[in-house]
């Protein structure tokens, strides 16, 4: 948001009349107009505000790449960062009912202005919009890995065994900032940002990793 | 007013298809609004056909049937030029007819 | 029309032969094409037709004179090359940004009041029925976008850059699910907007009617949508975010057939 | 003396006996018509068999039911009733899961084919019938599953 401010002081308007006599002026500052522009268009819907457009360093790295890999220092940089977010659970237990966890990987909502509350509880995983998980729901998404058999493919027979403990606490963290492992993942940070707390995190936890989760079967 | 229907009516040999489009909002009255409140069942309950003034077809829908309805079906014997005519009478007592050419 | 109808029932036949060994996608293919023929979109186009010919709004006119960027009163043609600066305005438009000033300026309506209404309720409904009619006076024609003007380049550079802009509390941005080919939410296919999805898909196949909701809808309420199952605040109708993701979108779909209004799930 | 009440009464009474002989023309197709309200409250087959007063449908290979195996969305599924069978009377569309079974019905005369297809709202996978009734008294009936999937984002 730092850069935004220096950013604003060209006006859409005032850089658009510029761009108007581009043989005279130097070249549009683009990056400066797109801010004023997203500032401008948008406007408070319930719980979905604006300043939800502020973008931390991940977010302002990621969209300047505009899809393409970012440097790799600056990659490592970024996943640093968001690895020093990630908390573990207070109590060390990691898995809680995948009966829950899938419940709520199928649950596609939260968050959105036509949400009452932003509160963890009105909000879903999200899952299945992006992974397939289990075999019984064709109906999933592709914009993330297949996640079947998520436990079962890593050799996790008991998720709260000490050998189980590295994949256990690497999902834990790709679950809780997805950015500590991939600085420009498409998943969102769940627990970073607030939206599933540590007991909705360990029920996701147990549908990929309990054997006995319909993932495994 | 109720909008208009969409007809079309394409004869192919001796068999002419009739696919009708009408504009209703089929409310099932099992939905409720933002506030909480029960939306009144709304929907297209007879419907009836003519081929050139002589009934064809009668039906009678539910409001299962889906909203901005469509349907088809196929009169023996209709050639280009014929008159085909759709009329609709919802719950409310609403109503509509419409004419299209067999072409 | 009739090519339309004739893949439509081939798609139906051969998905029905090998009904045995049919994959989750052929199933949706057969549900879509089985849909194809006898799009309630045809229904907001008759109306659509009939408000742009009524005479209404304070100066009891139509909308017969409004240009739409082929000149007053041609419609042929219009929506395959908008969002485009318009001289009058000198401002870069959508269909329905332009609409709102021909309703302002010939019929006298407030512009304003309008884009503030919600989708779907007085003028905005009449505005879903003016854009399934225009849209399909350019059915079957190629997207063809003007990019002389700076103001047009210049929305198109802020587009994308709009198109890649990552914020709010799921980190996402258009590209998030537009940006790769072959990618899905649940079943639905993405187009990958970065580029020509191809003849009527993405950018070249709205507006289109909603089969979920029965509602017709035109860009400005497909990205408002986007907006919010991306978590960002409300976009205003018309707002300069919306026009410039039209001209990216539209800049990067040159030549690919429109078949708006099309029918979406 | 005619009142207005009377008029309306009496032309109701008049539109209805008509329809029940089968000569209500479409002029009057209006709040007289025909319409069996009690079949389109069946929750089941036993009701709406006893609602419509026929004998109980038997499955058959000449009835054909249409439809998609799949639905994108349940608010719009095409489907379709048709038989190869003389003397069909009427075709139903049912969906087995749906609040009350019957979505519509054709009555189907010699001038059409027994061929018809709408587009129907199912609120989760089920089962859709098509049901012919047959000039002899005979209930055929064809079924087939229609998963219905989730789909978008789900917000």
């Amino acid at each position: 948001m730092k850069k935004n401010h220096t950013r604003l002081i060209l006006s859409v308007a005032g850089a658009m009349a510029l761009a108007g006599c581009a043989a005279v002026a130097p070249k549009p500052d683009y990056d400066a107009m797109v801010n004023k522009m997203m500032m401008a268009s948008f406007r408070d819907q319930g719980i979905a505000t604006v300043d939800r457009l502020k973008q931390d360093a991940s977010n302002e790295a990621c969209s300047d790449a505009q899809g393409k890999d970012l440097p790799q220092a600056k990659a490592k940089a970024i996943e640093a960062e968001n690895l020093k977010t990630v908390k573990l659970p207070a109590d060390g237990k990691f898995i809680g009912d995948w009966k829950t966890g899938e419940k709520l990987a199928q649950n596609g909502r939260g968050m959105t202005w036509s949400d009452k509350s932003a509160d963890t509880s009105a909000n879903g995983g999200n899952c299945y919009n992006c992974h397939q998980l289990s075999k019984a729901e064709i109906s999933y998404g592709t914009i993330g890995p297949s996640l079947l058999n998520y436990g079962k493919i890593r050799g996790v027979s008991d998720p709260t065994s000490a050998a189980a403990k590295p994949i256990v606490e690497y999902t834990w963290g790709k679950l809780y900032n997805a950015k500590a492992y991939n600085a420009c993942s498409a998943m969102p940070r769940f627990g970073h940002a607030g939206m599933l707390d540590e007991k909705q995190l360990k029920d996701l936890m147990a549908l990929l990793l309990d054997p006995k989760s319909p993932v495994n079967q | 007013m109720a909008d208009p229907m969409r007809i079309r009516a394409q004869a192919a040999g001796d068999k002419t298809t009739v696919r009708v489009l009408m504009g209703h909002e089929m409310e099932t009255g099992q939905r409720k609004d933002s506030a909480g409140k029960v939306i009144p069942a709304w929907y297209i309950r007879n419907v009836s056909a003519q081929l050139n003034g002589k009934e064809v077809m009668t039906a009678q829908w539910g409001p299962a049937v889906s909203k901005n309805p469509f349907f088809q079906f196929v009169v023996k014997g209709a050639k280009a030029g014929d008159k085909v005519t759709i009329s609709w009478v919802d719950n409310k007592g609403d109503k509509r007819t419409d004419e299209a050419t067999v072409s | 029309m009739k090519k339309r109808l004739i893949t439509s029932l081939l798609l139906v036949a051969c998905v029905g032969v090998s009904a045995q060994t049919k994959s989750t996608a052929d199933g949706i293919a057969e549900y879509r094409a089985m849909l194809a023929d006898g799009n309630p979109a045809d229904l907001f186009e008759a109306k659509g037709e009939e408000l742009w010919k009524k005479k209404r709004g304070p100066k009891n006119a139509s909308l017969e004179q409004c240009d739409l960027g082929q000149g007053p009163g041609k419609v042929k043609g219009a929506f395959v090359q908008l969002p485009r600066h318009f001289a009058d305005t000198n401002r870069v438009q959508d269909l329905e940004s332009r609409l709102l000033t021909c309703m302002e300026s010939l019929q006298g309506m407030d512009a304003a009041a309008i884009a503030k209404t919600g989708f779907g309720r007085g003028e905005q409904a009449n505005i879903e029925s003016l854009v399934a009619y225009v849209s399909a006076e350019s059915r079957g024609m190629k997207i063809s976008l003007p990019q002389s003007h700076a103001q047009e380049k210049t929305m198109f550079e802020v587009g994308k850059r709009a198109f890649f802009y990552r914020a709010g509390p799921y980190d996402f941005s258009c590209a998030s699910c537009h940006g790769e080919d072959g990618k899905r939410i649940r079943l639905q296919d993405l187009p990958d907007l970065t580029k020509n999805p191809g003849d009527g898909i993405g950018f070249a196949a709205w507006p289109a009617y909603r089969v979920g909701n029965g509602q017709l809808w035109g860009m400005q309420r497909r990205l408002n949508d986007c907006f919010r199952q991306q978590r960002f605040p409300f976009p205003g109708y018309a707002s300069d975010v919306t026009i410039a993701l039209g001209v990216y979108m539209g800049v990067n779909a040159k030549g690919a057939e429109s078949i708006a209004p099309s029918i979406k799930r | 003396m005619h009142t207005r009440r009377d008029a309306i009464f009496h032309s109701a009474k008049v539109a209805a006996m008509l329809a029940s002989i089968g000569l209500l023309p479409v002029a009057a197709l209006a709040q007289g018509a025909a319409y069996n309200t009690a079949a389109f409250e069946a929750k089941n087959m036993a009701d709406l068999v006893k609602a419509m007063g026929v004998n109980a449908p038997a499955e058959s290979k000449d009835v054909t039911v249409t439809g998609p195996d799949i639905a994108e969305n349940g608010a719009v599924v095409p489907v379709g009733a048709s038989t190869t069978l003389p003397g069909v009377k009427r075709l139903l569309l049912l969906v087995e899961k749906n609040p009350a079974m019957l979505a519509a019905m054709f009555d189907i005369t010699d001038a059409i084919e027994a061929n018809v297809s709408t587009r129907v709202k199912m609120g989760q996978s089920s089962n859709v019938y098509a049901v012919a009734l047959m000039a002899d008294g005979k209930v055929l009936f064809a079924l087939k599953e229609v998963k219905v999937t989730l789909g978008g984002c789900g917000g």
